[in-house]
């Protein structure tokens, strides 16, 4: 370790120390299910958690708004990241996914009762995404590399080209725009988003730390010592494109009554499906909590930071977002979220 | 000086240590052979030489250090190799894949030469001249193999497992070419498990195991080595 | 989620429902402002402070967008020389919705619930107004719609909940079931001049040109002697119009009315001019409003024609027209296409004056409390504008609060002008060919005809 | 006719996937560039306003160059991560576009045509603009010479010899970099030709790479990656079907034909119609 980095760790070492006793009562009560902490991303685990609660009592307007937006997101790159990120198959469809379950809230509401309640589209626009995640896993996934990467793309393809074809039910380019939002309270709005959102982080978290996890990463890593050892890899890899179909479809839930409507550039374009893979990629593939951090990051810059304060034409934001995703593609591959948290371990425990 | 000299030659992968350590040289002219089990670092050395693979430790051929030469550079100063999966072009006709070895190679009259040479070498390529790779039998890719490298005018040539798999019939006419090219003065690098064939062409062997050289000698002391004729030879 | 909420997010709106929803509302909007406070972007309490502020909604990266929210600033300026608004100063905060609701309802709530404007105008595209209409209409900020002709927009909303939508309103253009209207007068008159009778229709497959696809043909067969010989919709994707061509040239048609509005226009057009087709074409092109639009076809669309609000800014349909469209040119001639206002232009400008004399005549700017005076204003309201005259129908016509049609003695439809690039010399220019009465210039024939 | 130009950009990306194993969805992104830098040149309200001749060899020439760039600025140093290659390849595509918006803004453009003009032809009751000959034409000629080049001599033997066996062309002293480098050169200036004619024909706007891309996509999968017959013979069969799906399900399914013929190959074919398992690694 250079010179630098062992004064730094002097001091950010001591810090960790002072803070080891609270993030060891976490681990005695909780590390086994999700990994070990140290002091220091013990505080930024509860710090960003404990800003993301209060956001509301201490944000603008414009801030808490795409944090809002920032936590449907986060559910999709997640999503993305329990299947893609961890098996190595690389969707380029999940939009579909979400987009499955919104237009089944949708064309419920439009097409056959306005009046259902909630407690029947919700569900049946989750299981909806299921049924369609199972449509393209099963048999997509016989591929391998890039021919399935290839194959989910043109799933969406597909899918973007039938909704006008069909305008009739699914209101063509203009999609349905009748859905009732959850509220209009910018507040209360987001406490709707985020809960969700952790209750999915969490889920995932966990899922991702057992034995399954490890299985989908076995998958990536060498899928034919998984066959050899006699678990059935294909298997585990339609579990997990199920897997994450049902937390996309509450996404895709989430933002049809955020927004109040569908329309396909909104839900289905492949630009939405690679904008979740840049949130994966950026935060760091395969953490799930890094494609989290990978959303907010993304959205607050480019919904606030670059709109708001920056006040930047579309275009100007635009590739100084895709710029700043390619900078990191190319980089830090494994992500700005994943660099962080290696960082605070190196600087936490660098002199014991 | 020797042709090619490996000095204390290391690979790691990852937390593998292939190889641990080689040292031996090659003259010029003679046939060298390297026997030893599957998985003993045989392939790990040829691609260490031919730059395929890192390595610590140095390898030189004709004086030249060649960590600092690209693999085909390697190729164009002469020192050629037929691996294992003999890397033909599948669909590529046996022609075509001859044309590839000497596609570095200005001299249009000299290659013509060579293309009669290997033709004449390997009789059955001459018949097959326009089949694909992809469909030729096993010994006749390897013929192939051998012949697409002979065409990139090598000076010396590295072959692992060239009698792999293949019928005994086959086995036979991969030997006389072996001994044709012997007596033209090509040096050769022979990897073999099949030890009975390297025995029979080469005039010094080593054998590897686990990664390291456990022995070195000419032919005759191998043959009376009680170790290698129960462990290698008797086998065939 | 609670259970509270979640029967106020489920609920249907109806009226008891809805003010026991704007008491929270008020309540939480109050936090949101203060947290707004604590999160030092400074405060601006709207409504009743001293400067009125219209929140302008367009794709501003399009010429379209561009040159409304220019001649919206014309139109703030002109205001503040004379004094502001009841006395205040207006303000305008433009914002670029893009073509996506996404974008539109980002904007427009940054629009409403950070900035506090009094007043919303805009937006172009159909999806942008559609999603951002619901809240807006929970919001009661007056929005005046400038771009989108969307007949549904007034009919689907106001017609059903007139009480939740009256604070939205459409200034301009006519929409699209009138226009379909206008068109077909278009095609009597062209029948007069030409003796054309077959027409054929081919349309964008979007919202904005249902009109034309289910009430054109109709109207147009309702002339004696004129038949619709084909019809088509094209797919927006679409970027080889040769099939399409080619089966209105098979029909026999004398003229295509194509209505499209994505960026194939060019090659549409094109494909058209270079293959010297048969027939004249008409109708309406969105891109083909440009005042670029020669440079961008290379010529190739001249002799094409577009119906545009405002006339392309070439004819003086009021006193107002070509005032405005001189300011607009002193103010923005330097600074890049498009160099006329363009339609949406000219509708944004008519909507700021419009309501700023609403306003007046209400005597208040405050929707929150006075919502009902201010409706009454409007629809009272008879406002000569730069693209015309513009009064409002009533709560109970088929279109509530949306734009009227203007019509000549005999019935036919005048505030809905059609321009055709005519050459000039190495160049085209665009000329206003129909209404007679607002016509620069006569409509010509392809030369090929 | 078009399906000619179609080929050339399905060739382009297959060549660069077989002898990289890059897919490179930054291809469509190419084309763009040809397009406007088309435009640019030739435009008569533009400052140069060159002959459309030289405009388009000048035009040509730039794409090869934006292409060759792309490989050795970006992709050179990540194609060993094929996720990684493959996100930054379509970010990249996406940069672009926002780029062209701030340069050329959002609207359309149409391209001045290489020659202008066109002839009826009864028997089939189409029309054809001669550009669209022209287009034809070059398309096939650029056709013809890549495929003696591939063919007939050492160099391009090379290349298709690498897209055969990376080792393999290792092994007979193939200069992979330079291959490479004349892989990316080659599909740069077919798509700058696709992209001048695409420009011509269909319109020049800021969003045009991404049909021709995943039709170019489409070609390739259904010919088989990495194989030039097959990109030129799956053109074609997409040309058909593209015309079919109009004339069969009505214009507003345009597309969509194509999509499933593709979603059947790859399930029944993952290799497509020419396509061979590739020896990669």
């Amino acid at each position: 370790m250079s010179s630098a980095t062992d004064r730094l760790s002097t001091v950010t070492g001591r810090l960790d120390q002072s803070l080891q006793p609270l993030a060891d009562g976490f681990n005695r009560l909780f590390g086994d299910y999700v990994g070990e902490l140290n002091g220091l991303q013990f505080v930024l685990v509860f710090g960003s958690l404990a800003a993301v609660l209060t956001a509301p009592f201490w944000g603008t307007f414009g801030l808490v708004r795409a944090m809002t937006v920032a936590a449907i997101w986060a559910i999709f790159a997640m999503s993305w990241d329990i299947q893609s990120g961890y098996t190595g198959y690389i969707s380029f469809g999940h939009s579909v996914l979400s987009g499955a379950a919104a237009y089944t809230t949708a064309m419920l509401i439009h097409n056959v009762d306005p009046g259902l309640s909630m407690a029947v589209t919700i569900p049946v626009s989750i299981l909806a995404a299921l049924v369609v995640g199972l449509l393209i896993a099963l048999p997509s996934l016989r591929l391998s590399g890039p021919y399935f990467s290839l194959i989910t793309f043109v799933a969406v393809l597909i899918f973007y080209r039938l909704i006008p074809s069909f305008s009739a039910y699914t209101g063509g380019e203009t999609g349905i725009q009748s859905v009732e939002v959850f509220t209009y309270d910018p507040i209360a709005r987001y406490y709707y988003m985020i809960v969700p959102m952790l209750v999915v982080a969490v889920a995932l978290t966990f899922i991702a730390r057992s034995n399954i996890g490890l299985i989908l990463v076995s998958i990536r890593e060498n899928e034919a010592a998984v066959n050899a050892a006699g678990i059935d890899a294909t298997k585990f890899k339609i579990f997990s494109f199920a897997l994450s179909s049902i937390p996309m479809g509450i996404g895709g839930v989430l933002l049809v009554h955020f927004t109040g409507g569908v329309d396909p550039t909104t839900f289905i374009a492949v630009d939405r499906s690679i904008e979740m893979i840049a949130m994966a990629v950026l935060g760091g593939m395969s953490s799930i909590l890094g494609p989290l951090g990978g959303a907010f990051f993304l959205i607050v810059l480019r919904d606030y930071i670059l709109t708001d304060l920056a006040n930047l034409s579309s275009p100007a934001r635009w590739t100084i977002f895709w710029a700043l995703v390619l900078a990191v593609l190319v980089f830090v591959r494994d992500g700005l979220f994943r660099k962080l948290w290696h960082g605070l371990e190196r600087y936490g425990r660098g002199r014991t | 000086m020797a042709h090619l000299e490996l000095q204390d030659v290391h690979v790691r992968y990852g937390k593998s240590h292939a190889l641990k350590g080689i040292s031996l040289s090659v003259e010029e002219g003679e046939i060298y052979g390297v026997i030893g089990p599957n998985g003993a670092g045989k392939t790990t050395m040829l691609n260490a030489i031919a730059g395929f693979v890192d390595y610590e430790g140095q390898i030189t051929y004709d004086g030249t250090d060649l960590a600092a030469v690209s693999s085909q550079q390697i190729v164009r100063d002469g020192l050629v190799y037929c691996t294992e999966d003999r890397d033909l072009f599948p669909f590529f006709s046996v022609h075509e894949n001859l044309l590839m070895g000497a596609q570095f190679r200005n001299d249009r009259s000299a290659v013509e030469d060579d293309l009669e040479m290997v033709y004449d070498l390997f009789p059955r390529l001459d018949e097959r001249r326009e089949q694909e790779a992809e469909t030729m039998s096993g010994g006749e890719q390897q013929m192939l193999a051998i012949g697409r490298a002979l065409m990139s005018d090598p000076d010396m040539l590295m072959l692992d497992e060239p009698t792999i798999g293949l019928a005994p019939v086959i086995i036979q006419d991969i030997s006389a070419a072996i001994e044709r090219l012997q007596d033209e003065g090509l040096t050769i690098l022979l990897a073999e498990q099949n030890s009975t064939f390297a025995l029979r062409h080469a005039e010094r062997l080593s054998l590897i195991e686990t990664g390291e050289l456990e022995l070195e000698g000419t032919s005759e002391e191998f043959h009376d080595n009680e170790y290698v004729r129960e462990a290698y030879v008797g086998v065939h | 989620m609670t259970n509270e909420d979640n029967n106020t997010a489920g609920s249907n709106r109806t009226g008891k429902e809805i003010v026991g929803r704007r008491t929270f509302l008020g309540a939480t909007g109050a936090a949101a402002v203060t947290t707004s406070l604590a999160g030092c972007l400074g405060g601006i309490s709207g409504g009743d402070d001293d400067v009125f502020r219209i929140g302008h909604l367009g794709p501003t990266e399009l010429e379209m967008g561009l040159g409304a929210e220019r001649s919206a600033q014309l139109a703030v300026d002109e205001l503040n020389e004379n004094g502001g608004v009841l006395g205040r100063d207006v303000e305008l905060l433009s914002e670029d919705t893009g073509g996506s609701p996404t974008e539109g309802e980002r904007v427009t709530e940054n629009l409403i619930q950070q900035d506090n404007v009094d007043l919303l105008v805009g937006t172009f595209v159909s999806e942008v107004t559609q999603g951002i209409i619901d809240f807006v209409a929970e919001m009661d900020v007056p929005f005046l719609i400038t771009g989108s002709a969307d007949p549904d927009t007034v009919t689907e909303n106001h017609g059903k909940e007139y009480d939740h939508y009256k604070n939205v309103f459409r200034t301009g253009p006519i929409n699209s079931d009138l226009q379909a209207e206008g068109m077909a007068g278009y095609a009597a008159y062209l029948n007069e001049e030409y003796g054309w009778e077959n027409f054929s229709i081919l349309a964008d497959d979007a919202a904005w040109t249902t009109s034309f696809r289910d009430i054109l043909p109709t109207q147009i067969e309702a002339t004696d002697g004129l038949s619709v010989v084909h019809e088509d919709r094209m797919s927006v994707e679409t970027d080889n119009f040769t099939p399409f061509l080619d089966d209105a040239d098979d029909a026999d048609a004398d003229v295509v009315f194509r209505f499209i509005a994505h960026g194939g226009a060019a090659a549409f057009t094109s494909t058209w001019a270079q293959n010297e087709y048969p027939f004249a074409l008409e109708g309406v092109s969105v891109p083909g409003m440009s005042p670029e639009f020669w440079d961008a076809t290379e010529g190739a669309c001249l002799y094409e024609t577009t119906s545009q609000s405002g006339a392309g800014g070439v004819a003086p349909l009021t006193d107002r027209s070509m005032d405005f469209v001189d300011a607009y040119e002193a103010e923005y001639g330097d600074e890049g296409p498009p160099s006329k206002p363009m339609y949406m232009g000219f509708n944004s400008y008519d909507a700021v004056l419009f309501y700023a004399e609403a306003a007046a005549t209400a005597d208040t700017v405050d929707y929150e409390s006075n919502l009902d005076a201010i409706v009454d204003a409007i629809l009272d309201l008879e406002f000569t504008g730069a693209a015309g005259e513009v009064s409002l129908y009533g709560p109970d016509s088929d279109y509530p609060h949306d734009v009227m049609e203007t019509r000549t003695e005999d019935g036919i439809i005048s505030n809905f002008p059609i321009t055709q690039w005519q050459p000039d010399g190495d160049d085209g220019v665009v000329e206003c060919v129909y209404p007679q009465a607002d016509a620069t210039a006569d409509h010509v024939e392809p030369e090929w005809l | 006719m078009i399906s000619a130009v179609y080929a050339l950009i399905a060739i382009g990306f297959t060549m660069i996937f077989g002898v990289g194993g890059v897919l490179n969805l930054a291809h469509g992104a190419l084309i763009m560039v040809g397009a406007f830098a088309y435009l640019a040149l030739t435009s008569t309200a533009g400052m140069l306003s060159l002959p459309p001749v030289v405009g388009f060899v000048l035009a040509v020439a730039i794409t090869a160059g934006a292409s060759y760039v792309l490989y050795a600025g970006l992709v050179s140093y990540i194609e060993d991560n094929i996720v990684i290659t493959f996100l930054a390849t379509v970010v990249v595509a996406l940069l672009l576009t926002e780029v062209i918006i701030i340069r050329f803004g959002a609207s359309p453009s149409q391209l001045v045509p290489i020659v202008s003009g066109s002839i009826t032809l009864e028997a089939v009751g189409t029309r054809i603009r001669y550009v669209e000959l022209v287009a034809f034409v070059v398309s096939w000629i650029a056709i013809g010479l890549l495929w003696y080049y591939v063919t007939k001599t050492d160099e391009g033997r090379s290349i298709l010899a690498t897209s055969m066996s990376t080792r393999g062309a290792e092994l007979t002293g193939v200069d992979l970099e330079t291959v490479k480098s004349r892989t990316w050169l080659i599909a740069g200036a077919f798509a700058g030709i696709a992209g001048v004619f695409i420009g011509t024909l269909q319109s020049t706007t800021p969003e045009m790479w991404l049909n021709p891309l995943a039709l170019a996509f489409i070609i390739v999968v259904i010919g088989g990656i990495g194989s030039i017959k097959g990109s030129v013979v799956a053109a074609y069969l997409i040309g058909y079907l593209e015309t079919a799906s109009i004339e069969i399900l009505g214009p507003s399914f345009q597309g969509v034909l194509s999509l499933i013929v593709l979603a059947a190959v790859l399930l029944v074919l993952p290799h497509g119609l020419y396509g061979r398992e590739l020896v990669h690694e």
